[in-house]
């Protein structure tokens, strides 16, 4: 299945992309796709740590199973206002 | 008011939010501004660059209001937060309330503007006097 | 704002009370706008008509002005306070903070506009539907 | 001496007049320019129990002493905002 992975702020900045698409199993998991990206972005690990992450615009643990299409987002730390 | 927008580009307009939250039965409206500093923890700031979850910012938004008005009785609630690069003065977000009595009218909008900063998907990087830039430090996205 | 008029029969442009307590230093700023409600205790209300002792609201705001610089690290204040006939959605007073956080805004804010409410030397007329009218009660002006 | 009585809200409903100039004898307090207006206005003594009175827009006690000139103001209960 195909899942689109979203980086913000310095997440974006270390993964050098604001999104790209990823390949994953059928029944993987939000830290399998976690896995991946820090496979091809190993300077992400900096900002995982306090990062959270979010499927389809939720807030989920990492343990959620992704779906075909899922669009998971890489948050930082926020500083809004 | 459907086509209303709560992340925008463009420029806030203090007014235009008041207007929104108008209310015969209202008495009291409080409206906050977030406007950019000239310094952060004693450095000089030339500007912001706010960047945005613009869909999940907007979930959370209604979200927010929803919230507000079922904690007070509230007549109106109307927030906006601009981003893209920001200079000095400019507003990077609006909250305005109206309600019957003043009382409601500064909590409702003090406990918005906190949970806008605490759970909207939104940073900011600042742009210092000395050429530098840098994501401010923040917390963690509230759930 | 050697002319500036805090006790005014002119309507009041909150877009022009915002704008005399703008700051570069100014992170956080909070607006609190009085408007007159459609009714009051239950009874429909169709207008209010204001009477002030000019002099000494003046000088009270003046002292309120000081007040809230001593207590808390705000930027600006700003307050105006309307009189004579008021139609429902009519903004009554005004009073704007501005402070490097949102914290002392709001709080600075807030005890400014409880303070004009308990020790302005103002009194209110409401004029109901039935067509009677009636000072509105109140507390002894704060000394 | 003279000096000036503004009436306000109710008062200036009950007194019928929104300020007057009263004659009062050298050295005589707030009190007496009160029971001198009580004279002339006898339905004020409605509100003076709640009201407080000014001079020169201090809010004074009713034993302060009067100067020729002085403006006193009787205050109902206020409600402005």
């Amino acid at each position: 299945m195909k899942v689109r992975a979203l980086y913000f702020a310095s997440a974006r900045d270390l993964a050098a992309t604001p999104a790209e698409t990823l390949s994953l199993p059928e029944g993987a998991s939000v830290e399998d796709l976690v896995q991946a990206a820090l496979k091809l972005h190993p300077k992400l690990k900096a900002v995982m740590g306090s990062s959270k992450l979010s499927v389809n615009v939720e807030v989920v643990p990492a343990g959620t199973r992704l779906r075909d299409g899922d669009k998971v987002g890489f948050l930082p730390p926020v500083a809004g206002g | 008011m459907a086509t209303k927008s709560r992340i925008t580009t463009a420029p806030i307009d203090p007014a235009r939010v008041l207007a929104s939250v108008t209310d015969p039965a209202a008495g009291g409206t409080v409206l906050f501004l977030g406007t950019v500093r000239n310094s952060n923890e004693g450095r000089p700031v030339r500007g912001l660059e706010y960047q945005v979850y613009r869909e999940m910012a907007e979930k959370r938004m209604v979200q927010i209001e929803g919230e507000v008005k079922a904690k007070w009785p509230v007549r109106k609630i109307s927030m906006v937060h601009r981003y893209g690069k920001l200079g000095i003065g400019d507003i990077s977000v609006a909250v305005a309330v109206s309600a019957p009595h003043r009382a409601e009218a500064f909590e409702a909008c003090r406990y918005a503007i906190d949970t806008v900063k605490r759970s909207l998907p939104l940073w900011k990087k600042e742009a210092y006097v000395s050429g530098k830039g840098a994501w401010v430090k923040g917390d963690p996205i509230r759930g």
